[in-house]
Formats: structure tokens, C-alpha cells, sequence
């Protein structure tokens, strides 16, 4: 009687692109039955899918009934209103343009966005499910102090603290990653990234949209 | 209909229909009266066309035998024997607008070649019906006012 | 409900409905693979992919919304005309004279806030639980695209009631576009068909809004859709598929269609 | 929860949601007014049928649209279903007939409703259509400014009807509002304050200093506003002006003037009574307030500048009202004599006249300051474009949440309180605001901000512009215009709607009224027509040849053609006519008021001598509808046919014969 051989299982399609099991002539090969439970889709998961229907039109209708779409006067092209805003998804982009060249702010950085996304699933680094620490090696802390500083000083520069303080505390939350056991230290390094790119995005989007006033200065929103 | 099995409900089939029901039907109301609202919708509340009457002058001007067509309402005003009454100018073959032929008398169409006389009636042409007559009626001020959005029985003749 | 059932046996129910009434697992099939809307679906699917943690149904409301837009914007279009002055004059008709026209509006405006903010997170989503790994690569690609043609959806709607709002929001974006080196300028001037935001630009912003963009829209989310379909269904969090192999569950068999399923060989 | 729990909750909901717009949709105000309008209606209706006309009518959004009008839709008539309807008279509102006017009810198609009371047309809610809000574009007029709607389209300065609004514009004029404030129409306007050159010569630095702390407190009649000087201001700005020279025959005159000997205080009284001086100018408050105040004259100008001013008024300021009388040199001189003795202040301190010894430092201050203050916008000057306060282009149309409040916490956010306060206490706003401080009466106040909001940002379309009766180039250049200027004709007459409002006898039609050798005659001594008015024309002592050519012109220019030259041209009157006309004139009542030998009334001018003054085609045509000449004419307008007018006129004639013949 002898054991079945140890099988090498991984979900990692890179580390193992087709699902290849060993078979020593000595032993029966034997594959495992999925325990996994299916269920109709009709009528569980249409069910759902109508449910969820309903209740984004149910949501929306509140929003529609409770509160008026804006509309201000016709548009006046000799009277500019202070300040002139952009819609909410591109304020993020306009109080960019309060610090950096327009070329940078309205062109380069929404492109390098842009382009990062695309790429995502097609980078190696974003396939291997690895956390940033799990791994350590000698160049790393080195290299993201260094990659942290040099963000941290490129956008100093300019003066763009919205970004300057995420990035910071990120940078933080980062290194402090290496000692904390149990969340943080399962984040890998594209999810460092993304999260720290959707902070800025959020942040900055925020300001623009509830603390900036005539001359784009600073106001509160309850003011 | 719908019926989920077991897994989904532990309450008795009865219930389970009972709640089905009241869900398909919400919905089928939702439906209906979204249709219908649509057609609220849609239904025009307020209108901006230019109004079908118009001011046709003194009965005194249209005595027997005075023909005046109104370019922008396309119609004609008539002095008959009796009184005065109004022809559309609208061709009933395909549309165009007819001419008034003093020399012969006769409403002309010029596209083909239709002849109506001053009561309207086709004289010969394509045209399969005689033109229609609209209303007429008087103002507080005493002046004939045409409606060409109303059409009357031919020979109901307006008198003053 | 017996008017149900004799409409129900009508021939002409039956030419269209070709299941049978009965709760039996051949009916709720036929259901799914006889219905051009739903046979997207799999006839089974994975319970877990029902829970709500699984995708958090983002893809889904962002899809709602989706057709929503869709009904009211088409509704409104009965009511608009894009020339100035009319444009705004028609904003206040819906609100003073046509029957439910605020609603409408109201809905279409803050249904495109949901769309954007939806597809967004559906995104994160997407990222966070890794599902953009092969063989969805490219799907991840198409929802990008898909997110970049919502804003554009929403940007270019901004503009069509001419007010203020509109009008400032759109001059501020566009002189953004303007930076662009090279290109920036003409693609302004075609994006606005002038050197300022004027009754053309009102024309072209309807005209993208209405039919280029959604148009393109509906293609891409067809093929978004038809792959999640193709690469094994909605993927959810990655960790569940170690936990699985922790207790010695399948190797996300499914998840892998592209993989050969293992048979079991005679002894 | 089960599934389908979970889906028939959802589901009710979802119709529940659905449901509410609709609803509401239903419950809409307008429609239940309309419904109290069918009852409203039903029960004030005069028949029968009506009523049931009332009953029957259809719940449906009612329109004015008037394409050519800024594409206007007005949807007033939604809940004002009464505006044009005489059973409505006195309804409850909003069903309450709309009150007649020169323009309704019968130009409510053409007109609509926003375009007099302003309001959003298209709205079908109260608080929008009235504009409640106060970000609302267009706040419906309050009733106390309604005639600030006539302006919109009435750009003229006066508009008949519309008091409240042309006394509002007048005041503007007067006030030298635009003097600072930029305002289409009045682009060209120049301030008629006098020249400052003069200063050192007329008056003393203690006067001045009095007149800059507060021009209205030292004379009633100042049109100048109070600037609120502090005491070193005034002292800098009494030195600037001090330190400016005028002009050497000016000078000239003014110490050969001084010179000059006393005069007959006793003969200038008369002389200034006769010459009626007050129909200008006032003595201690009597007489017509549009020159200044004369009861302290000779506390205010030296002797020397007085003598030489009368002499020479045009020299000393081209743009004074004041006309030029041919006095002799005694004349002036007695004249002041009279000042000097009575119209003087005699509590005023005796330095009152001394002039300033100039400080060059403090005049240099004063030179800023001249400037900085705004002085120089009255006092020389200005061009369009380069205009002191900020203009007022569209400020009728101002959102009320566009305007600075500044520190009026206390006023209600609309634009005619902001109009009001601004014009009541300018510097209240904040600090540093340089408008000064005018001294308007409420009505003033009410006027002003009427004229104001009558300002549009855009101007109504060119076919609904009543344009204003600019006829100023009908005084001709030349030898007669300098006539004109000469005597000042308009600073009290007005000619083609231009010219002062001191007068009651306009000139643009004088020509075809009187006749030539009456008016030389009267141009030599005038005397008032009317015998209830009091003498207002001065006594110019105008020459005989200048008399002479005045005529002339009139006779030439101010005609109207519709005047026939004569009426009887057609056919001859006959002693018949005349005794016809004799006895209409008895049963027409003109007695009442007309005075023909001895008996009549005083309201009216003499008849007596209707031949000699005036011209026959005139009294015809006025007869037959005497307020088409002057609306505020009392002479009833009887309708009467060419005929009867004739036979009148021709009694009129005949009757003044046979009184020459009497005598």
C-alpha cells in the first residue's frame, strides 16, 4: 500500500501555467472532487440580479426626489463665476493644476495614470501574490526609502502638500508593515501603490470639490 | 411564476408563493405605470405654433364675388351671394398650394393641374375631394375671424 | 390565475416561452440558455460567487446604472434641443411644464454620479482581489477603457443644459485638455468645433453624448460581459482559493476553463 | 430573510418609489387653483351660460408667447386667470382683473406679463414666477416701482403715466448722477457745476470752508451733495481752490466792478422784483427752487464778482442756466446795491468774504484730494470711459446675491433695499467709499431707485424701444442759436421734450400757435397768459430787433404740420358760422373757465384777444382734442366735429373784430 505522492499545488498561474501532476509508476494516480457548490442561476442568482435593480432604481429615485440636479443661471460667457469649477471627477485634476505646470498636471500625470492601470495585469510584479516583506532582501528597504524621499521631495518641490502628507504617512505605514504581523504585513507592493494612488486621488478631489473658493484659495465648507 | 426550491426558503410552499406573487406583481404594476407615464411624458403640456386664425377684414368688404387669399394661413376668404365664407388653399390631391384664377374664376392647383371652383368643388384633376371649408366667425370689433384649424360643412355660409 | 394558464397554453405563448412551467432544474435551464439577455449566465453557478463579499455586485450597479441612463437619457432627448438658447429654456420646460420631467432629470443626473462612482470602485475592486490575472488581462484592459468612456459620458453630458455650471466646468476642462503638448490645441478646437465653447460645442457635446460615446459604450461592455463569461465567471477574492486548497478543496478548476479538466482513469 | 421575502419587499417598494413623482405631479398648485377658479368663476359669472363656460373649463398651463420679444413665455395667466377678464373686476387674488392702463388689457398679447412686472415667465410656481429667492434672475417688481417695467422699453427720460419714473430720471439728471456713474443714453453728459477758476474772485475762504462742510445747510437749492470732508480736507481743498487762477479779463472785470460806485438800493429792489429773478432763483425760500438761494447773496459773492457775474453770466460759466439781461450798467449796479443793503447773512462772522492766503503745501493736498474725492467729476471735464464711480450699465438687472452688502446686515437682501440704502447712506457699506451723501426725501429715494431699475442689462428688441424725443439739434446754430443761448430759452422751456421744466409753455410747437407780431410784442414784456399763474417769464429786456428775429425763427421752425395755416381755406367763414359758434361756445361751457370781455373764469387764458395771439388753425385743432397737444391740459376734449370747431374758431375771430371795433 503506498501513499499517494505529494502533489505540488499552487494557484499561481505563473509559477505553474498548465496543471501538471507527477505520477510515479509505483502509485494510483488520484485527483481530489471539488467540494465546491453550484447552484441554478435561475432563479438564485436572476433573483439577486433583479433585486439589485431594484434597489439602484429605489436609491436613485430617493436621490432624484429628495434632491434637485443643479441648475444655475444661463450660461453667461462675460461673467465668470468665482471660482470656476470643473465637474467633481476632474477636480482632482484642477487642484493638481494649482501646483504643478499644466503640461504635468492636465497632461503628463493623468496619462501616467492612465497607462499604469493599462499595464497592471500585464506586469509580472502585479501576478505574484507575495507580500512586500515576505520576502526580505538587503536592497529593499534601501530602495523604497530612497523611492519614498525622492517622491516625498519631487512633490515638496512644488509645494503639493495634499500629496506630500498621504505620501508620508503611507511611507510610514509601510516600513511599519515589516513589524506588524497580522494586516498590514499581508499588503504586496502593487496593492502599496494602488492604495496610495486612490488616497491622493480621494484627497485631492476633496479638497477641490468642498475647500476651494473664489481664486481657488482655501475655504471651509461651512463657511 | 417563480418558485425557488429549498435551499432558499425553510417556510412552508404556500408563503413562499403568497411573497412571489406580491413581488411579480409590484413589478407588473411598476411596468404598466411606467408605461403609462411615459406617454404622460411624452404628451405635450404647452404648445408654441403660430394660432389658425386670423382677421380677415369687414364683412362689408366681401361683398358677391370677392375672392382674398391669405398667403401665411393659406386660405381663401369668399363674398358669396349669401354671405361670406372661407376654402382652404391647400390642394386635397398631394398638398400644394392652390392659386386663384381671377380671369377664369377658378382655384388652380399648379403641381397637377387639379381646378376647383369658388365653392370648393373639383371642377376636373387628380384632386379626390373639393377643398375644405373653415369657420368663420365675427370679433367683438365686428371683423371676420377665420379658423382654419376648424373645418365645417360645406355650404354653411357666415352671415354678417 | 387560470387566465395564466390558458395563456399560457396558447400556441403563441408557447412559440415565444418555449419552457415549461414546472420548477424542474431542465425548466430553470432552458430559462437561462433560451433567453438571448440571460444566457450570458452559466446554467450553474458557484454559490459563493452569490455572496455579497464576493464582488460586492459593483459590476452590477455600475450596469444598472448603466441602463437607466440609458431609458431616462433617452426620454429627456424627446424634450432637448441643443442650441442656445433653447437648451436651457428646455431644462426649465422639464421642471415647469412637462409632467415628471425634474424626476427624469434628476435621476439621469445623479445615476451618471452613481455610474462613475460605481465603476470606480468596481475597479478597486477588480484590483485588490487580484482578478485581473490570466487569463483576464484583457478584460482588465476593457474595464479601464470602459471607465475612461464613462467620464467622458458624464463630461460630455455636463455641458448639454447650458447653464453656468455647465458652461464654466466645460471651459475649465477643455483649457485643461489644452496643455496637451502638440495636439492639445487642435483636439480642443475639434472637441469644441471653435476656439471657445459656443453653440457648436453644445451641438458636438450632443452629439458624442448621445450617440458616439454610448454607442461605443454598449460595444465594450457587451465584450466585457461575454469575457467575464469566458474566463470562468466573476472572480472574487483571491484568498478564497487558498483557503479551499488549505482543506484540500479544487484548484479553481473552474476559474481556469483554458486548463484541461482532470479525468479519473480506469484502475 | 428568504429570498423571496427579501424580493417582495423590494418590489413594493420599488412601485412605492416610482409611484411618488406621479403623485406629486398630480397635486401640482396650479391645478387646484384652477379648480377654485371654475368656482370663483362660476359664481361671479353674469349668465347662465358663462357659468357653465367657468365650469367647464379645461385644467390646463396657460401662455402668452411672443416670439419677437426675447422669445418671452409668460405663464402667469395659469393662476391669473382673471387679468383680462371684467367679470373678474375686484376678484380675490390671484383671479383679480387687472387694474386698466394706458397698455391693458388690451396689450397683454403683445406685451405679456414680465416685461412691465418682471418675474419668471415660464415658471408655473408661485415662489419661482415671483422670484422669491434671492438668487432669483428676475425678482418680480414690487408695486411700489412698478413704473420702473415702462422703462424698460420707454427709454426716453420722461414718460407719460409713469411719474414716479420721470421725476426718478429728471432727479438723476439734476443730481448729476452721471456724472460719475456710466449710463447708456448718457454717454456725452456733462455736469453744468460751475468752473472753479472763479473762486478766489466771488467769494471768501470762511464762506467756502461752510459751503464744503455742507453745501445744503448754506443753500437750500445746492445741487451739490455732501462729501463728508473732515476739517483738514476742507482746509486743503479751500486752499487748492484758492490757488487757482482764473482768467485775466475775468479779473479784469471783477476789481473794475469793485470798483465801481455804489448804486440805488430803492430802484434795484424794484428792478429785481421786476425781472422776476424768483422764477428761478428763491429769497428765503420763495420762488422756484432751481437756482440758488439769493437771501443771502451778499454773505456768499463779493461785490465785484456779483456786478460783474449779472453783466456777464456766460463768461464766468458757459454752462450756467442763468440768462444774459440786457441791463444797463446802473441797472446791475443798483441791483447789487439792493443785495448788499437786505439779501445778506447779517449773523455771519465779517471775515465771511476775506480771501485765503494760500498755503502751497495744504493747496498741494487739496489737488489730490480734488481728485481723489471725485470733485473733478462735476467740475471738469469728463470723458466717457473715464467715469469716477462704477457704471450702472444692466444694474436693474443685478441677482440680488451679486451685490455687496457689505456691513447693511440689516437690510433685506433684495436689489431696490440695496438701491435704496445705497443712495440713502453710501458710506454705510464699508469704509473708504467715496460716494457722497445726497439729501433725498423718501419719494426722491422711491424715484431714484425706480429710474434704476428701469436700467436693463439688454436692451428690448428695436421694435419695442420707444425711442426718446432727442430733438436737440432743433435749436439751430447760428445767430438764432446764439439768441437762444443768450437768453437761456431752455433753462425754463422745453423744446422737442429737452429743456428745463420751469416753464408751462413748451416752444416746439409755439410757431404754428401764436402769432409772430404778438410774440415780439410779448418777447419785449412778456406776461403770464393764465391769470391764476403767477409772472414767470423774466423780463430780459430783450431788444426789439433780437425780439424781432426770435419771432421769426419760432414762426420758422416750430411748427407742426398737422397745424392748418388756415382752416378756412376750404370754405370762408360766414357771419353765420360765427353766431353758431357763439352759441356753441355758451353750451360747450367754455365760459367756465375762459374770461372774453369781462365775464369768464380764471382758470383758463383770456380769449379777448384770441385774434391778435393766436393762430386760427391752431384753435381749431385744438378744440378738437385739446390734451393731444398737452396731456395735462384741463380743457375737456369734446369730440367735436371739424364743423363744430370751425364755427368756434371762426366766433373766436370775429368776436375779437367787433371788440376792436368797439373801442
Amino acid at each position: 500500500m503506498t501513499t499517494p505522492l505529494e502533489i505540488i499545488d499552487s494557484n499561481d498561474p505563473v509559477a505553474v501555467p498548465w496543471r501538471v501532476a507527477l505520477v510515479r509508476p509505483d502509485s494510483r494516480p488520484e485527483v481530489r472532487e471539488s467540494e465546491e457548490r453550484y447552484v441554478m442561476t435561475f432563479p438564485h442568482l436572476i433573483v439577486r440580479e433583479i433585486i439589485l435593480f431594484q434597489l439602484v432604481v429605489i436609491g436613485l429615485s430617493l436621490a432624484a426626489i429628495l434632491f434637485d440636479a443643479p441648475l444655475e443661471s444661463i450660461a453667461n460667457p462675460l461673467e465668470t463665476p468665482n471660482p470656476a469649477k470643473a465637474p467633481w471627477y476632474f477636480l482632482g485634476l484642477q487642484e493638481l493644476l494649482h501646483y504643478f505646470p499644466p503640461v504635468v498636471a492636465g497632461v503628463l500625470l493623468p496619462a501616467l495614470v492612465v497607462i499604469a492601470l493599462v499595464v497592471i495585469p500585464y506586469a509580472r510584479i502585479n501576478l505574484e501574490s507575495a507580500p512586500l516583506w515576505a520576502t526580505p532582501s538587503r536592497w529593499k528597504t534601501p530602495a523604497l526609502a530612497a523611492t519614498l524621499l525622492a517622491l516625498l521631495a519631487l512633490f515638496g518641490i512644488f509645494g503639493c502638500w495634499p500629496i506630500v502628507i498621504p505620501t508620508a504617512i503611507l511611507g510610514v505605514a509601510v516600513f511599519a508593515a515589516r513589524f506588524e504581523t497580522r494586516f498590514l504585513s499581508r499588503i504586496t507592493l502593487p496593492e502599496w501603490i494602488m492604495t496610495w494612488f486612490v488616497v491622493i486621488a480621494v484627497v485631492l478631489t476633496v479638497i477641490g470639490t468642498f475647500f476651494r473658493g473664489p481664486g481657488w484659495s482655501w475655504v471651509w465648507p461651512w463657511e | 411564476m417563480l418558485e425557488l426550491d429549498e435551499t432558499l426558503d425553510d417556510s412552508g410552499e404556500t408563503r413562499r408563493d403568497f411573497f412571489t406573487r406580491i413581488g411579480v406583481g409590484a413589478c407588473a404594476v411598476a411596468a404598466v405605470g411606467s408605461g403609462v407615464l411615459t406617454l404622460d411624458y411624452l404628451e405635450p403640456k404647452v404648445l408654441f405654433e403660430p394660432s389658425t386664425t386670423f382677421v380677415a377684414g369687414s364683412p362689408r368688404d366681401f361683398t358677391d364675388g370677392v375672392v382674398r387669399f391669405n398667403r401665411e394661413k393659406k386660405a381663401y376668404v369668399i363674398g358669396g351671394p349669401t354671405g361670406v365664407y372661407a376654402l382652404s388653399a391647400v390642394c386635397t390631391h398631394l398638398g400644394c398650394i392652390t392659386r386663384f384664377k381671377s380671369d377664369e374664376r377658378v382655384i388652380a392647383c399648379p403641381c397637377h393641374g387639379s381646378r376647383f371652383d369658388l365653392d370648393g368643388g373639383v371642377v376636373h384633376g387628380p384632386a379626390p375631394r373639393p377643398l375644405p371649408w373653415l369657420d368663420v366667425a365675427e370679433d367683438a370689433n365686428g371683423n371676420l375671424v377665420v379658423d382654419t384649424g376648424i373645418v365645417i360643412p360645406r355650404g354653411k355660409v357666415f352671415r354678417p | 390565475m387560470t387566465a395564466f394558464e390558458w395563456a399560457r397554453n396558447t400556441s403563441v405563448y408557447r412559440s415565444i416561452i418555449r419552457h415549461g412551467v414546472l420548477p424542474t432544474n431542465r425548466n430553470r435551464s432552458l430559462i437561462i440558455f433560451e433567453n438571448l439577455f440571460l444566457h450570458v449566465h452559466p446554467v450553474k453557478v458557484r454559490e459563493r460567487s452569490l455572496r455579497f463579499t464576493h464582488t460586492y455586485w459593483l459590476g452590477g450597479i455600475t450596469l444598472a446604472s448603466t441602463l437607466i441612463l440609458v431609458a431616462t437619457g433617452v426620454l429627456l432627448m424627446f424634450y432637448y434641443h441643443p442650441s442656445v438658447p433653447q437648451a436651457y429654456r428646455d431644462m426649465k420646460e422639464l421642471q415647469y411644464v412637462v409632467d415628471d420631467g425634474v424626476f427624469l432629470r434628476n435621476l439621469h443626473r445623479w445615476a451618471a454620479h452613481l455610474m462613475v462612482i460605481a465603476a470606480f470602485l468596481h475597479l478597486l475592486r477588480v484590483f485588490y482581489h487580484r482578478a485581473y490575472r490570466p487569463p483576464r488581462q484583457f478584460n482588465w484592459v476593457v474595464g479601464v477603457v470602459l471607465l475612461i468612456v464613462t467620464l467622458l459620458l458624464s463630461y460630455t453630458g455636463y455641458l448639454l443644459p447650458w447653464d453656468q455650471l455647465a458652461f464654466w466646468g466645460v471651459s475649465v476642462g477643455t483649457n485643461m485638455a489644452r496643455e496637451a503638448p502638440l495636439i492639445g490645441e487642435r483636439m480642443r478646437f475639434f472637441l469644441l468645433g471653435g476656439n471657445v465653447v459656443s453653440e457648436n460645442a453644445l451641438l458636438r457635446f450632443y452629439v458624442l453624448h448621445c450617440v458616439v460615446l454610448p454607442v461605443a459604450l454598449l460595444l465594450l461592455v457587451s465584450v466585457h460581459i461575454w469575457r467575464v463569461r469566458k474566463d470562468g465567471g466573476v472572480q472574487g477574492p483571491p484568498e478564497e482559493g487558498a483557503r479551499r486548497r488549505a482543506q484540500g478543496a479544487d484548484r479553481d478548476v473552474a476559474e481556469t476553463p483554458s486548463a484541461p479538466r482532470p479525468l479519473r482513469p480506469a484502475p | 430573510m428568504s429570498l423571496q421575502r427579501l424580493f417582495a419587499v423590494s418590489s413594493v417598494v420599488f412601485l412605492a418609489v416610482l409611484a411618488f413623482t406621479p403623485a406629486k405631479n398630480a397635486l401640482r398648485p396650479y391645478r387646484s387653483i384652477q379648480r377654485e377658479f371654475r368656482r370663483v368663476g362660476a359664481a361671479r359669472a353674469p349668465s347662465a351660460k358663462a357659468a357653465q363656460q367657468y365650469a367647464a373649463r379645461p385644467i390646463a398651463i396657460q401662455q402668452i408667447w411672443l416670439p419677437d420679444l426675447d422669445n418671452r413665455v409668460d405663464r402667469c395667466t395659469t393662476c391669473h386667470l382673471g387679468a383680462a377678464d371684467a367679470a373678474m373686476a375686484g376678484a380675490p387674488e390671484p383671479f383679480r382683473m387687472h387694474p386698466p392702463t394706458f397698455h391693458t388689457p388690451r396689450d397683454f398679447a403683445r406685451f405679456g406679463c414680465t416685461s412691465c412686472h418682471a418675474g419668471e415667465g415660464l415658471a408655473t410656481d408661485r415662489a419661482d414666477a415671483h422670484g422669491t429667492s434671492p438668487d432669483s434672475t428676475s425678482p418680480i417688481l414690487p408695486a411700489s416701482f412698478m413704473e420702473a417695467g415702462c422703462g424698460r422699453c420707454h427709454a426716453g427720460d420722461s414718460v407719460a403715466d409713469a411719474p414716479s419714473l420721470s421725476r426718478g430720471r429728471t432727479l438723476m439728471e439734476t443730481s448729476n448722477c452721471h456724472a460719475c456713474h456710466a449710463v447708456r443714453g448718457h454717454e456725452d453728459f456733462r455736469a453744468d457745476a460751475p468752473p472753479l477758476d472763479t473762486i478766489a474772485l466771488k467769494t471768501g475762504g470762511e464762506w467756502l470752508r461752510r459751503w464744503l462742510a455742507n453745501p445744503k445747510a448754506v443753500d437750500a437749492n445746492a445741487t451739490m451733495p455732501n462729501f463728508q470732508l473732515g476739517r483738514d480736507d476742507l482746509a486743503a481743498l479751500s486752499h487748492y481752490l484758492f490757488s487757482r487762477e482764473a482768467a485775466p479779463e475775468l479779473q479784469r472785470a471783477v476789481a473794475a466792478a469793485a470798483a465801481e460806485p455804489a448804486g440805488d438800493k430803492v430802484r434795484g429792489k424794484t428792478l429785481f422784483a421786476a425781472s422776476r429773478c424768483i422764477s428761478c432763483h428763491t429769497v428765503d425760500g420763495k420762488g422756484n427752487g432751481s437756482a440758488p438761494e439769493l437771501g443771502k447773496i451778499a454773505s456768499r459773492a463779493t461785490r465785484g464778482w456779483l456786478i460783474a457775474f449779472i453783466r456777464d453770466p456766460h463768461a464766468f460759466n458757459p454752462r450756467t442756466r442763468m440768462p444774459q439781461y440786457s441791463f444797463a450798467d446802473a441797472d446791475v449796479r443798483d441791483v447789487v446795491a439792493y443785495f448788499e443793503d437786505e439779501l445778506r447773512d447779517f449773523d455771519a462772522p465779517a471775515n465771511i468774504l476775506e480771501p485765503l492766503r494760500v498755503n502751497q503745501t495744504l493747496a498741494e493736498k487739496g489737488a489730490t484730494l480734488f481728485r481723489s474725492a471725485g470733485c473733478f467729476a462735476c467740475h471738469t471735464e469728463v470723458k466717457e470711459g473715464e467715469r469716477f464711480g462704477p457704471d450702472l450699465y444692466g444694474i436693474g438687472d443685478r441677482k440680488a446675491t451679486s451685490l455687496d452688502f457689505g456691513r447693511r446686515a440689516d437690510l433685506q437682501r433684495t436689489l431696490p433695499a440695496w438701491l435704496a440704502a445705497k443712495i440713502t447712506a453710501p458710506r454705510s457699506f464699508a469704509d473708504g467709499l467715496k460716494m457722497p451723501t445726497f439729501a433725498f426725501d423718501d419719494e426722491q429715494k422711491r424715484d431714484i431707485v425706480t429710474a434704476l431699475l428701469a436700467i436693463p442689462a439688454a436692451p428690448v428688441p428695436a421694435a419695442y424701444r420707444s425711442a426718446p424725443p432727442v430733438q436737440a439739434s432743433i435749436v439751430p446754430a447760428g445767430p438764432i442759436g446764439e439768441l437762444v443761448s443768450r437768453y437761456r430759452c431752455l433753462s425754463c422751456h422745453q423744446i422737442g421734450g429737452r429743456g428745463g421744466d420751469i416753464s408751462t409753455a413748451p416752444l416746439t410747437i409755439e410757431g404754428s400757435k401764436v402769432n409772430r407780431d404778438w410774440l415780439v410784442k410779448y418777447l419785449g414784456v412778456p406776461y403770464s397768459i393764465r391769470p391764476i399763474l403767477p409772472e414767470r417769464m423774466p423780463i430780459l429786456k430783450i431788444p426789439k430787433d433780437d425780439a424781432a428775429r426770435l419771432a421769426d425763427a419760432i414762426e420758422m421752425l416750430y411748427v407742426d404740420p398737422n397745424v392748418p395755416t388756415d382752416p378756412f381755406a376750404a370754405r370762408p367763414a360766414s357771419d353765420r358760422d360765427a353766431a353758431e359758434g357763439e352759441r356753441l361756445y355758451t353750451t360747450f361751457g367754455c365760459r367756465a373757465c375762459h374770461i372774453i370781455g369781462k365775464s369768464g373764469g380764471y382758470y383758463g387764458p383770456p380769449l379777448s384777444d384770441t385774434h391778435t395771439r393766436l393762430k386760427t388753425g391752431w384753435v381749431f385743432r385744438f378744440l378738437q382734442n385739446p390734451q393731444r397737444w398737452r396731456a395735462d391740459v384741463r380743457c375737456p376734449n369734446y369730440g367735436m366735429t371739424d364743423t363744430d370747431a370751425l364755427r368756434i374758431t371762426a366766433y373766436l375771430d370775429t368776436l375779437v373784430e367787433r371788440k376792436e371795433a368797439a373801442q
